[in-house]
């Protein structure tokens, strides 16, 4: 057995205007998981998909298992023992739970001369492979019928149950549940036992310092380094990947709540399973932060809020008027903006350029004579916005989907500064971001607070919650089962309300 | 008897025109007292509803047929042939009385004539004819069925003679040659074929030269005509001395392509089309176009009518009968017209 | 039935169509004597095989996001070699004057031989110069009729031997034998769709194409093959529309493509791709057939029976995907 | 020039259509007598005149991922509407006998009134009922054809005023009317698509329409207005295709959606949506109708013609995707 399962060497890979990775060169030991680390659009899964086989590297060559190889695609890859958890979902909504997992390698069985696929065993496997990864659903269900929390675990199990040397899992916690990411991690360490190699990616520090082994960091498309794990600290990985010292996780909180803005009561969806009853105010200048478990029904609530859901009952007081709410038009009229938390599904628009994306909310605001826009106007506010995030992209008209992951997220915050909201409702607003820009967000968000701006936070995150909040609702089961202020909160207490089913 | 002797022989001297045109008038006039079609269900199958000339031709039969009390329905084969059979069976299945069919494809014939023929229900084929080998069983197997048409070869024959009728023989440019542009039809319909065939034979056997300019296929369509000709004579400038299209529409088309070239019909361009629109016998009236050829659908459904009342009658009837086109030219478009009228 | 509890509301919805269908069928039937008799059964049969088949080859490109416009120009093509392979040894036109006799099966499998070699192309374009299908179908629709005018000379073809045109009006136990084509047709693309890879493959490619590349799958080559097994289906349409119609053209089987895909789409394909069952692609295809010949017996006047059928396209699919609407 | 630096590989792929083009044309116009003649530009110019304002209808459709088959039925209409109002007082077969002379414009806005009732029918069933635009306009395509259909009695329509027809041989400074139309629709069209909030919420549709609807846009409506707008050109294009013909019948347009969207994706219109320039689709157009006219002076038997230009289709834009491609 060599040294190292695998072993990339020199890897360069240009893409139109960046140069994604430049000679990068990272070796992985059998049998122990390896961190992968760097700011958004560093080149982490630039790197993974050129090994995956996904992209064609510009130079550079792997070594797998002692040997040089190529890896022509992906199936190429899965042929030779490499299995990836795709940092994007690829759900396939409209199969079955049992196909998804086993899309690609559906199990046969002969008949006669002719090889059928065998559905029992498909189905079978599947529920025992659910099992593990604790998830008790129907192998038959239809995949769109999860949440996408249960979606990233069906795609976990599937890359486990590949039987692969090598699985690489880029993000795979970032929709995940604590209770999730547990299950996941035991199966990480069984993995492990086998003499598996994981390649693990992700910007959430404690989980890297408990799962990993070895620590590669890249900064902008170059390899940095690698350490064991246990010779860190989240400062030291901070710093070396930031290439500077990051004092603080959140920045200081100097904004005042004022009087109450909006005033919702009886909330209930249309839904019977979906959230009811629910009322709370808002504050003008505050951050509300708004916990709960998956499931929680906190993202359908404040998608009815902002006019994307159906409400069946309740009503919104909103500067002292009652405000009716059909369509998310009116909620942006009112002053209302939505960041959602499926960047690709509800964030993006792929194909437009950056300035688009960061304009299309605001539109109105850059008119000459009522119809014309002002092309320099939106030119002016999408660089004060690059800017002003720092996001890393070749130029303002580059199209947003070639941005990493993080990158793309800091435009449609931008999107919404641009739109200049009175509340802005942010769900999972730091997902996938690393840790040098979620610093910048926060500090967006007490800078928005500071002008009097209300922000919704909702956020898996109970340290997020915690170091953000003036004031956080916790949801369980579709109700408000509590309200704890910012100082007083504890993991504790948002778990006690968080799991106060009936 | 209502014209049962064949009547494909072409006529070539013109001055019989207009007696023709009275013979056909005469004929509708005589079949108003056949019996037959009363009460009776007339199914009819169009190849396509949208043709110009099967347009009137539908119009004029649907009308005759109805003047004489039969109940008829229409039904477009859109121009697909397995459309249409659905729609004879269909027919068939209802049980209508006699059935008048315009085939799509003339070579399905047999197929369609052996369905009614099981369902004993009589048939008259119309506009599309079928095979001389299919017409001759008919009458040998003792088929109720029969084709009421016109002869395609003689609407091209026609056109070229017209031209040879021309004071030059259609060559302007005197170079002893005719240089000329043939706009054509869908190439699967047989007319296209025969139009752009026989206009061109009629022009050598005339004792023409004859150069082929340009040949391209306009769909029957009045735009494409515009495009072809407006090409072609960009293209080919003083070259073209005649333009034939296969049908008026073209013709129409060609019209405006040649005025915005500059040239003028008669004087530097001959024009020439098939079916004798309204509006192709007023351009020709105005010198603006040369001639052009009438399908006579009058008088063809007429006679189709005439011979379904016969059948229904009882009657035995021949297997083919022909109506004549005829020419139409600046001498007798006024004729033309107030028939038309 | 199922274990589960019968929901008679989500039952009629799902199937709304199909009532519809039902509910037009027992009008006609009623008003118009001959319309519920055993001819007029075995001629909606006989249009459906065709449309049906046909319908089927498209249905493979739609589910994987795609479709495919040259479907009724090579139906054509497949008609006309057809055509000029069984016709009668004395005819006087026939068009190869020296031929003998082609077994029937022959002359099929040399025009789905022929057809399958144009749907192989259309699936390269797709699959490797990642040509949309729509523009890479269109331009093959094109293709497949000058090639059609070449090979024939634009004249029509006919005088076929009996045993060819028999196919369609010969039956067994009463059945039409074209019934029987579209039954064999049906259940084996029932089967390659449910029971095998190639229909899992297909499926995953419509859901989610990238996934389905990431999870291994050979995404050219399954493309290929749908596009290569629907040109063998059109041309087998072809053959049989030959036999039916007794006569072919280049024309043969023009527009086919739009009223398959609508039938396709009304049938529960949907055109967002990874879902199509064979059993709607048959409902799809009886709405067009039963609502043509029900206008026909009602003697519904041509120019309205384009306004009624072009309302009935919309209606359908609308009432089908009410189902999709479900209130957020 | 660009103050960044010239990549003439890059120019070279992006423009390798309009290379081709160059090429084709000086080709032709090397071997050709007259091709290169001032008569055969106004030719071009006319008929790409009338294409262009088409397919810029259609390309809005595109943009947001739809579709619009009834465009070529819907300039059928406008033809005819347009055709009815403006026959010679004396014109023996006039189809309203006892109507005055209506002014040209008045002609063009009747028609262009009912023709966006269709359109609006488009955008209101697709975004309402969500039926898949395919469909939507499939089942109006029929439905206008019947329209036209019950209007005109399927009789040509002819006679017409020579104020008209003159529109299509008129001419300012040497250059035919007809261009200047073509160009004002253009410019609006740009101006529309890149500088108002209609264009870009457009496009925004076409990128991602569950982003546009979070986004504040409305959809619907802007949906509604695309296909209501298509229309309006749809007529446009119908009346000059008219005064071009000089006449109409209901088959006028037939077939144009099929071109113009092929048109459309040659000059880069993205079928996945929200891509797409004005400048490109005059590309598309000319792409055509350069070849059209190529291909009759060089004298192509008109069967092989459609050959190649099915090839062109397929070629045009794998050639044009190349780009997109960009070496994973
Ligand atoms: N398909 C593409 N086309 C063009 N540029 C791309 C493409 N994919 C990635 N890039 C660029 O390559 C760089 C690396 O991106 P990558 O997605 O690998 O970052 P990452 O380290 O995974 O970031 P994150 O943590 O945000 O996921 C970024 O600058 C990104 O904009
Ligand atoms: N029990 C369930 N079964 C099926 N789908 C569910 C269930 N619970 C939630 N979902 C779906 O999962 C998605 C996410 O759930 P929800 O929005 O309620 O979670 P949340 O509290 O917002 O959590 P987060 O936003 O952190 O994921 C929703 O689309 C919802 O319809
Ligand atoms: O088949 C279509 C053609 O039929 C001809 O008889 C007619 O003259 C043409 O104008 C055209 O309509
Ligand atoms: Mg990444
Ligand atoms: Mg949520």
């Amino acid at each position: 057995m060599p040294d190292y399962m695998l072993e990339m060497r020199g890897i360069s890979k240009c893409f139109p205007g960046v140069k994604a990775l430049d000679k990068v060169s990272i070796k992985i030991r059998p049998g122990t998981v390896h961190a992968l680390m760097g700011e958004n659009g560093a080149g982490k899964s630039t790197l993974m998909k050129c090994l995956f086989g996904i992209y064609k590297m510009d130079e550079g060559e792997v070594i797998y298992q002692g040997k040089p190889v190529s890896i022509a695609n992906s199936n190429d890859a899965l042929h030779k023992g490499i299995a990836m958890v795709h940092q994007e979902l690829q759900p396939i909504p409209e199969r079955s739970i049992a196909e998804n997992i086993f899309c690609g390698r559906y199990p046969l069985k002969k008949v006669g001369p002719v090889k059928m696929v065998d559905h029992k065993k498909m189905y079978d496997e599947a529920k025992k492979l659910l099992k593990e990864v604790r998830m008790e659903y129907d192998p038959k269900a239809k995949l769109s019928t999860l949440s996408i929390s249960q979606m990233q675990s069906v795609e976990i199990a599937k890359a486990v149950s590949m039987d692969a040397k090598v699985v690489i899992m880029d993000e795979p916690t970032s929709s995940l549940t604590d209770n999730e990411v547990e299950a996941l991690f035991t199966i990480i360490n069984d993995l492990r036992k086998k003499g598996v190699s994981i390649i693990y990616i992700s910007h959430k520090m404690d989980e890297i310092l408990r799962i990993s082994d070895d620590v590669s960091i890249m900064r902008d498309g170059q390899y940095i380094g690698t350490w064991e794990a246990k010779e860190l600290t989240t400062d030291i990985i901070i710093s070396k990947m930031v290439g500077r010292e990051l004092t603080n996780i959140y920045p200081q909180r100097d904004n005042v709540p004022g009087e109450v803005i909006l005033e919702a009561k009886n909330l209930t969806s249309i839904h019977p399973k979906s959230f009811k009853n629910v009322d709370f105010k808002l504050r003008k200048g505050e951050i509300l932060g708004l916990g709960g478990l998956v499931g929680a029904q906190r993202t359908e609530l404040m998608e009815a809020l902002f006019g994307m859901r159906h409400l069946a009952e309740g009503e919104i007081i909103y500067k002292g008027k009652p405000l009716n709410i059909k369509h998310p038009k009116d909620a942006i009229k009112g002053g209302i903006g939505l960041i959602t938390e499926d960047r690709r599904g509800s964030g993006i628009f792929g194909v437009l350029s950056i300035a688009d994306n960061v304009s299309i909310a605001s539109l109105d605001k850059y008119l000459d004579m009522g119809i014309v826009l002002n092309g320099k106007k939106i030119e002016q506010i999408v660089k004060d916005n690059v800017a002003k995030l720092s996001i890393k992209t070749p130029s303002s008209k580059t199209q947003i989907q070639t941005l990493s992951g993080g990158n793309q997220q800091k435009v449609i915050i931008s999107r919404w500064l641009a739109n200049d909201p009175d509340i802005l409702i942010m769900d999972e607003p730091t997902r996938g971001i690393d840790v040098g820009a979620k610093y910048e967000i926060y500090q967006i968000m007490v800078d928005l607070a500071k002008q009097g701006k209300t922000i919704i936070m909702i956020s898996s995150e109970m340290s997020e919650l915690i170091g953000m909040s003036d004031r956080i609702l916790v949801m369980c089961d579709g109700k408000l089962t509590g309200e704890i202020s910012g100082k007083e909160a504890t993991q504790e207490n948002i778990m006690q309300f968080a799991t106060k089913f009936n | 008897g209502c014209g049962s002797k064949k009547e494909s022989d072409t006529k070539k001297d013109d001055t019989k025109v207009s007696t023709q045109v009275e013979e056909t008038a005469d004929q509708a006039a005589k079949a108003t007292n056949g019996e037959g079609l009363k009460g009776k269900n007339i199914g009819v199958c169009i190849y396509k509803f949208d043709d110009n000339f099967m347009t009137l031709y539908r119009n004029e039969l649907q009308k005759y047929l109805e003047e004489q009390g039969a109940k008829v329905t229409l039904m477009d084969g859109k121009n697909d042939q397995a459309e249409q059979s659905g729609q004879i069976t269909n027919y068939i299945t209802q049980g209508v009385d006699l059935l008048i069919i315009n085939l799509v494809q003339a070579s399905a014939a047999e197929t369609v004539t052996n369905q009614c023929a099981d369902a004993k229900i009589p048939v008259v084929f119309i506009n599309r004819e079928p095979d001389v080998k299919e017409e001759e069983r008919w009458a040998s197997e003792g088929i109720n069925a029969t084709y009421v048409g016109a002869d395609a070869r003689q609407s091209g024959t026609f056109q070229g003679e017209i031209v040879n009728d021309l004071k030059d023989g259609g060559d302007i440019n005197g170079d002893g040659k005719v240089g000329y542009v043939m706009v054509q039809g869908d190439m699967e319909n047989v007319d296209a074929q025969y139009r752009t065939e026989f206009s061109v034979k009629a022009l050598e056997d005339g004792g023409t030269k004859v150069e082929k300019v340009d040949e391209q296929r306009g769909d029957w369509d009045q735009a494409k005509g515009q495009e072809i000709v407006a090409n072609a004579l960009t293209a080919n400038g003083d070259k073209v001395e005649v333009v034939f299209c296969n049908n008026d529409a073209m013709a129409l088309g060609a019209l405006q392509a040649i005025e915005s070239a500059g040239r003028v019909v008669g004087k530097d361009i001959y024009l020439l089309g098939v079916d004798a629109l309204t509006e192709a016998i007023q351009n020709i009236q105005q010198d603006k176009m040369t001639g052009t050829v009438f399908n006579d659908h009058i008088g063809q459904s007429h006679k189709a009518a005439d011979i379904a009342a016969q059948m229904l009658n009882g009657e035995k009837v021949e297997s083919t009968y022909m109506v004549d086109y005829i020419k139409v030219t600046k001498d007798n478009a006024d004729d033309i017209m107030k028939m038309l009228q | 039935m199922n274990t589960k509890k019968f929901d008679i509301k989500k039952f009629l919805v799902d199937n709304a169509i199909i009532f519809i269908l039902l509910l037009m069928v027992c009008y006609v039937g009623i008003t118009q004597p001959n319309f519920l008799s055993k001819n007029n059964f075995s001629n909606v049969s006989i249009n459906t095989a065709i449309r049906f088949i046909i319908a089927l080859g498209v249905s493979g490109c739609l589910i994987t996001k795609g479709t495919d416009l040259s479907a009724g120009r090579i139906v054509g093509l497949g008609a006309c070699i057809v055509a000029t392979l069984v016709q009668k040894a004395d005819y006087s036109d026939k068009f190869f004057p020296k031929l003998g006799d082609v077994p029937l099966i022959v002359a099929l499998l040399i025009a789905v031989a022929f057809c399958c070699i144009f749907g192989l192309i259309n699936g390269l374009v797709i699959s490797f110069f990642k040509v949309p299908p729509f523009i890479a179908t269109l331009g093959m629709q094109t293709i497949v009729y000058g090639i059609c005018l070449v090979y024939t000379g634009a004249s029509p073809i006919g005088g076929f031997r009996s045993e060819f045109t028999s196919l369609v009006s010969g039956k067994l136990f009463g059945i039409p034998y074209l019934f029987y084509f579209a039954l064999i047709a049906g259940v084996f693309m029932w089967f390659l769709y449910n029971k095998t890879r190639h229909g899992k493959y297909m499926y995953a490619i419509g859901g989610n194409e990238v996934a389905a590349e990431v999870s291994g799958i050979n995404v050219n080559f399954t493309k290929i093959l749908i596009y290569t097994l629907a040109a063998g289906l059109y041309a087998i349409g072809g053959f049989l529309l030959t036999a039916k119609a007794g006569g072919a053209t280049v024309n043969a089987g023009y527009g086919y493509e739009l009223e398959a895909i609508a039938a396709c789409t009304i049938g529960g394909v949907s055109t967002n791709g990874g879902v199509g069952k064979v059993s709607g692609i048959l409902v799809g295809v009886l709405v067009f057939e039963l609502l043509k010949v029900s206008m026909q017996f009602l003697g519904v006047d041509t120019s309205y029976q384009y306004i009624v059928q072009g309302i009935v396209i919309v209606v359908a699919v609308a009432l089908d995907l009410r189902k999709y609407l479900a209130k957020k």
